[in-house]
């Protein structure tokens, strides 16, 4: 019994993933044919690593979304952490392992600051992170005396993290067999990959993830089964900030240079777009990490169709803001016509029933 | 009330540029220097998102803090002047970078960015002497140093005749334009919107689409830096030709490299110091000379791998020691 | 007392006492609460009693007093201390999260680990041993379906289950069957003394004073904030309790004065129900008639009240009022033709409870004759509001506070003013005495016979089956949304419609 | 007991507007400590101006967020109507009161669209109205061909709506009394009193404000009560792109040139900003619209307060986003105090009562 229930819901919970798998396979399958370069491994391959890129920001923000809160200064974050790792390792000369410690520590407290603004004083996640974009933007700009940070030509270990791929990299510089060269998966995808299942087995395995689930639905009612609901939302702004802050050196490594008055703009609504695309509800306490990944790769698969597929620059924006926007809407159609269609069935059913149960007893 | 009655002891300055670019760290240094010895002060301006907007909240500012003189770089000349000449009817302004020709400045410092785009242009012809295909990175295609540039290359590999400054007309950004009468093609000019990353992605994604192009253009400081990261990921390097625009250190390191085939290097440090010597003389009201036409002309460079080593030290001394650099030019 | 070991006792409460902004919601309460023992705890609404109740479980901290459990002075503080301690409390306001398993809910912030990874739920205990629990309460589904697919009601008995499985001591009851049926409370009753013969001591509020005999002890009352008496289980009748809550004697509960006209003010020919009720529906109700629809949980009630009412479209069959088809695709096309309902929830559908009093009363009224050419005459609000407010005798500090913190009785009062304000000549009220005690009850009830006098239509949905045999004209029992069949008040008996409720299709 | 219970509630919402305008008079009277020319007519006329302008925005976005929603595609609207405004003008050469009419239609129309997704469709308002500022930006980029709008020198009739000043404008040009002229209050600011009074009585006295009130705290009660919420949540969002129309008209009037691709850019988060530090909820159901023009204020007079008092470009994002973040913190604060105070109170008023009974009972 418990088990053929399990069955249900994961059929039930494949359905909605099914949508966007859909929907992204449409557009893949749509842009090869236009342009069969599509779906060649070069271009695969930078699909997956900006799909790696973008989905770690993603993933932070679904925590935070699925809270029923905002981060709304991931892309700022972005910025200030990309700059100060080049400037540390590049400028101040700091070793690599340094660096890495201290961004992890500097962005893991600025989500720290959100949170305890957020549960503590009672502020709305909206201000506070809103708040944080000015400032962390402002910050990036005037520790760097806005100029371009970068590493040049050196840093090849660190820069491996982002530019690297396996399993080639295994081979001497380009001894990998062919095939292999060819469908290396590019070390950004690869990371996700793994930072993904760990938050997958967080959500949906341990006790956090159920009580994430739990705060972001009824904040109240969690409260008064006794979980620190403050500790629980000050946890998912630091993961959305420390993987923004994650997310900012890969950025700036993969890219090798950063404007810090612009790196990351706007990256907190693609990062948002990705949730909601991939079902996360802002409503809160409901999401899924399949989804969150399968949802940012359709905004970057679709960015890069629309070039591919040779669509004017200009147009650009307008085909990505309609198919977000048709996507959500066909899931929410689909869902409100089968919901109908349950009950109709069932209502026949019932009428069934009934005449035979007039029979029986006439 | 936002006049100044008499002449001030240390006069203020406002420089504004037209946005948080590095290209004006350059400048910025030359205001440090300027600011002692010529014992002014002067206000720096970066506007955050290089818009309008930005720059003329700067200015009224400027104004109410009795400003003693006003440099620009002006982001929408045509439609921007009454307003500048309204400011200039009472504190002097000169323009540097772009231009706002039909405005009342006292004069224009620099080279237009679209000499400096004509000169892209030529370098195009030298690295594709037998034609070929191209594309423009850019960042946004309605502001002005990127009509200016993209316009100065169509027109100088159409033969047009020599003119110093924008002749004011855009040729739209259709895909496929033929120019120099079908020797040389631009594929298109892809915008990113000043996104890095959508800059590399872009260039990515042209890579792929034409894999016969011959040659990329970043025509704002971080593209080149964008295609370069998107060739060397393709394995391209050396064999895809890059041109771009500014001084930034992955192209410079490039062209020394020999990855990429010229920058265009304008030189803000000097437009800084001609702009705010002006200034400063004008506010201390003593004699200026300044040409008949009003301009001032500060070259751009084309930065290949013959003069990189000289040039780009020069660069260096700029930021790092420009008073030595200062004394050494003057 | 004197004589009384302290050890006998689990519980003792000590002169607690707790304000709010500008209320005293308990004063120098004291009482006792011995091992195994059910004690009822009465009142007025508002009188303190979920405060009270609030304080034990560690949701609010008490200004003053003692709170002794088992011989030791604790300061619990919090919920998890509470829990700790072996103090629950089963919230009269639903306290659930609607997109965890009700497994989840039940063992919320108390999950079973597995044995190895202490940070990993073991999903499959936790099913196993809520399960367990909701067997108990009488609630067969599976453990790990969705909770948003129950409804209110099963909810309601997930929120006991969470209680019981945490093995208290004490286990609080805040009016647990406002929104149960007879049958559901008859299994809750059950738990009850099963918890009592195992030791376990139970609070119980409740308004349903016929209920208190059957599972009480002991009963104490609470009136503004003071304790006002208590009385043993030899001790407990109807009036004694509510001349301890009220002051006075309420004489009659139900006094039948109406007549039922012949005119048939409202028709359902065929009326098909969407979501889950799967039968066309036909039923009418005269002037002057008070109809009471009665079943088990879920029966479909409220979701036929809601289709007649517009906040479900129809899909298909036709309404009459007064012999005329009317459209009703929203609820403002049923209140322009006379028609209102009083929701269940009153949380969610029945108040905007963060706006205040009289704007609440005043919201439905707002287009017809409290405003003049789309501008509202505020005169006219304070008025209409003043009025009601003593018509229904609901207690406040001032009509522009905040509907939220008036207490669960007189928040349900505010619901009926407001409908009751919009002069209806059909009223549609679904539970209208949920979480309302006796004295408002009989008011309630004597408004029902006023209206019903000046030949209004009214068609009640209710579940406590004393209420349903006190004022109904008409009984119509439903059963998986289908009416089962109609029973005459003064010739049926309850079991009679407990027999019509459970008719169930095979 | 009416009359004192009215003055009563009046105080209460003045304490809350004071604390703003508290914060506004300190920020202008540092300010003016530092550069006594801050409070010179000419740049209180800026700041006006400015106000005004980015009031107009606010003002919609009140709307909408006091209905508990949230309207991202601003700045966007501002993008697309201000260039076809310039355009429609300057280049199709249509006349201007066609022009008004057209783009007032025309953002009347975007409302409406994101009206009906939001509350036919049910689909979130982040989402739709984000999909919007995608749109909207890249049909401005596509429609003008990212060429830059502007009016050049003609135009003065209509541009004296974004530049004129009254009563100094009745006079012959430059023929006002010296004291009129400098004192003289710019166009915008007087359309956005004009326009702010006109909301605020449409908040305060109409039923259509007490709807919007009550369906911003609890959609599904307020249908229940007969509103007709999906109507009431349109009329918000037409109102809301309505004044986002008619800011980018005079905005780019007051600037005269539009760059499609950037101009109004984050424009969103200025109004919302204002908003909020208005004491405008996110949460839904509360705001006023003074609070919405004092706040707005103070967003605009701190960024001109940064420039005047000399603080770098750089820093001028991080003093925005710190001043934003204290005013919200310290209104909390504060009221979180209150609250404790008043619980005091009445703890203390209790015992007082208890100890009485207690001797009267003795
Ligand atoms: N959070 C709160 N804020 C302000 N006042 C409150 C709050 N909670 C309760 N009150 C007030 O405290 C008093 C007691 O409320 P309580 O909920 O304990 O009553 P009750 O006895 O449970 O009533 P009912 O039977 O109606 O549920 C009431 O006057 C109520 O208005
Ligand atoms: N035992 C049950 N467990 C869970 N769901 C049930 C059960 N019985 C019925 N339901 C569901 O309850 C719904 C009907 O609820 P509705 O609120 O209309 O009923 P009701 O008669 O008003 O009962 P109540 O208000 O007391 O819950 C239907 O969707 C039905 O599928
Ligand atoms: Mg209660
Ligand atoms: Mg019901």
């Amino acid at each position: 019994m418990i088990k053929s229930n399990k069955m249900v819901e994961y059929v039930r919970s494949m359905k909605r993933i099914g949508g966007i798998t859909f929907l992204l396979f449409l557009i893949i399958l749509v842009t090869a044919i236009i342009n069969p370069q599509f779906i060649s491994s070069y271009n695969i391959r930078n699909i997956l690593r900006w799909t790696g890129l973008f989905g770690l920001l993603s993933l932070g923000a679904a925590f935070v979304v699925i809270t029923g809160g905002i981060d709304l200064s991931i892309g700022s974050v972005v910025g200030l952490i990309g700059s100060i790792a080049a400037y540390l390792m590049v400028h101040a000369q700091w070793p690599v392992w340094m660096v890495l410690i201290f961004i992890i520590l500097l962005s893991a407290t600025i989500g720290l600051i959100h949170g305890l603004l957020i549960t503590k004083i009672h502020m709305q996640a909206f201000v506070v992170t809103l708040c944080g974009l000015f400032v962390y933007r402002g910050l990036a700009r005037y520790l760097m005396d806005d100029r371009t940070q970068g590493y040049g030509t050196g840093f090849q270990n660190v820069r491996f993290l982002a530019g690297g791929r396996l399993p080639s990299a295994f081979w001497p510089a380009g001894q990998a067999p062919k095939f292999i060269q060819n469908w290396s998966i590019p070390m950004p995808f690869l990371l996700l990959i793994a930072i993904a299942v760990l938050m997958a087995i967080v959500l949906n395995k341990t006790i956090y993830g159920q009580h994430l689930k739990a705060t972001g639905r009824n904040e109240c009612a969690s409260r008064f089964s006794g979980i620190h609901t403050d500790n629980v939302l000050i946890i998912a702004y630091v993961i959305s900030s420390t993987l923004a802050g994650l997310g900012g050196l890969l950025f700036s490594l993969d890219l090798n240079t950063v404007q810090p008055s612009s790196m990351g703009n706007m990256y907190e609504l693609y990062a948002i777009a990705g949730c909601v695309v991939g079902g996360v509800s802002l409503r809160g306490g409901d999401g899924s990490i399949l989804g969150v990944i399968l949802g940012t790769a359709i905004v970057r698969v679709l960015y890069n169709a629309i070039n591919v597929a040779g669509v004017s620059t200009q147009l650009e924006q307008v085909v990505l803001g309609l198919v977000i926007l048709i996507g959500v809407a066909a899931d929410e159609v689909v869902r409100m016509i089968a919901a109908q269609r349950k009950v109709r069935e069932s209502m026949i059913l019932a009428q069934k029933a009934l005449e035979k149960s007039k029979q029986t007893e006439s | 009330g936002a006049q100044k009655e008499a002449v001030a002891e240390k006069p203020l300055i406002g420089f504004i540029t037209n946005g948080p670019y590095e290209f004006w760290t350059y400048s910025a240094a030359a205001v440090e220097i300027l600011k002692k010895d010529l014992n002014i002060d002067v206000e720096f301006l970066l506007p955050p998102n290089g818009l309008p907007e930005e720059q003329k909240r700067f200015i009224e500012s400027l104004v109410t803090r009795g400003v003693d003189g006003i440099g620009i770089s002006v982001t929408d000349p045509d439609n921007v002047t009454p307003f500048l000449n309204e400011i200039m009817e009472t504190v002097p302004m000169v323009m540097f970078d772009s231009d706002a020709p039909n405005s009342n400045r006292l004069a224009y410092v620099g080279m237009s960015n679209y000499a400096a785009g004509r000169m892209a242009g030529q370098a195009v012809k030298e690295v594709l002497p037998n034609g070929g295909e191209f594309m423009i990175i850019v960042g946004r295609l309605d502001a002005q140093n990127a009509i200016e540039r993209r316009q100065g290359m169509i027109d100088e590999l159409n033969g047009e005749p020599y003119v110093a400054q924008y002749p004011g007309k855009m040729t739209p950004n259709t895909p496929n334009l033929r120019l120099g009468g079908g020797k040389w093609t631009l594929l298109e000019t892809r915008t990113d919107g000043g996104d890095q990353s959508k800059a590399k992605s872009n260039s990515e994604d042209a890579i792929l689409k034409f894999p016969q192009m011959d040659l990329m253009v970043g025509m704002w400081s971080y593209s080149s830096p964008a295609i370069i990261s998107a060739v060397a990921d393709a394995g391209l390097l050396g064999k895809m030709k890059i041109i771009g625009f500014d001084m930034e250190n992955e192209l410079l390191q490039a062209v020394k490299d020999g990855h990429a085939y010229a920058a265009l290097g304008q030189d803000p440090f000097t437009y800084a110091v001609r702009t705010i010597e002006i200034l400063a003389k004008k506010a201390r009201g003593e004699a200026v000379s300044i040409p008949a036409d009003k301009l001032i002309d500060v070259p751009a460079l084309k930065i290949t791998a013959q003069n990189i080593d000289e040039v780009w030290g020069k660069y260096k001394a700029q930021l790092s020691d420009g008073n030595k650099y200062l004394e050494a030019t003057k | 007392m004197v004589n009384e070991l302290p050890e006998k006792y689990v519980l003792q409460v000590r002169n607690i006492s707790k304000s709010f902004p500008g209320v005293r919601a308990l004063n120098d309460v004291s009482f006792n609460l011995k091992v195994g023992e059910t004690l009822a705890l009465v009142g007025e609404n508002g009188a303190g009693k979920s405060t009270m109740m609030k304080i034990l479980a560690g949701v609010y901290v008490p200004d003053a007093g003692e709170i002794i459990i088992e011989g030791n002075a604790v300061s619990i503080g919090s919920v998890e201390r509470a829990t700790q301690f072996g103090v629950a409390l089963v919230h009269q306001e639903l306290n659930l999260c609607d997109n965890l398993s009700i497994a989840g809910n039940v063992f919320l912030g108390r999950e079973p680990r597995r044995p190895h990874f202490k940070k990993i739920i073991d999903f499959d205990k936790m099913n196993k041993d809520a399960a367990e629990v909701l067997k108990k309460v009488g609630l067969n589904t599976n453990p790990s379906k969705i909770l948003k697919e129950l409804p209110i009601s099963a909810q309601q008995l997930v929120e006991i289950s969470k209680a019981l499985s945490i093995h208290a001591k004490v286990v609080m009851f805040d009016e647990p069957t406002s929104s149960l049926s007879e049958h559901e409370t008859e299994q809750l009753f059950n738990v009850i003394k099963d918890l009592n013969s195992h030791g376990i001591s139970c609070i119980y509020i409740s308004h349903r004073l016929g209920e208190v005999k059957d599972v009480a002890d002991r009963v104490i009352v609470l009136r503004d904030g003071k304790l006002s008496g208590s009385l043993d289980k030899d001790e407990i009748n109807r009036d004694r309790m509510i001349r301890l809550m009220v002051g006075r004697d309420i004489e009659k509960m139900y006094e039948k004065r109406h007549l039922v006209t012949d005119k048939v003010r409202l028709q359902l020919e065929d009326l098909i129900v969407p979501k889950q009720a799967r039968f066309p529906v036909n039923l009418a109700v005269k002037g002057g008639e008070i109809v009471v629809l009665s079943g088990l949980i879920g029966a479909g009630r409220s979701e036929l009240l809601h289709t007649i009412f517009g906040v479900d479209k129809s899909w298909g069959g036709k309404i009459l009022l007064d012999g005329k088809e009317v459209t009703i695709n929203k609820p403002i096309d049923a209140i322009r033709a006379g028609m209102v309902l009083v929701p269940e929830d009153r949380k969610l559908n029945g108040l905007v409870v963060n706006l205040e009093v009289d704007n609440n009363i005043a919201l439905p009224g707002l287009c017809d004759n409290l405003s003049n050419r789309g501008f509202i005459d505020k005169k006219k609000v304070i008025e209409l509001a003043d009025t009601m407010v003593k018509k229904l005798d609901i207690r406040l500090f001032k009509t522009t506070q905040l509907a939220e913190s008036l207490s669960g009785g007189n928040q349900q009062k505010v619901v009926l003013a407001k409908w009751l304000a919009m002069n209806p000549t059909l009223l549609l009220l679904d539970e209208p005495t949920r979480g309302i005690d006796v004295g408002a009850k009989a008011e309630i009830y004597k408004l029902l016979e006023d209206l019903a006098q000046l030949g209004v239509a009214i068609l009640v949905a209710s579940s406590e089956l004393q209420e349903v045999l006190g004022i109904a004209d008409r009984i119509v029992v439903m059963c998986e949304g289908r009416i089962t069949g109609e029973l005459d008040p003064a010739s049926c008996s309850e079991e009679d419609i407990m027999k019509l409720a459970t008719e169930r299709l095979k």
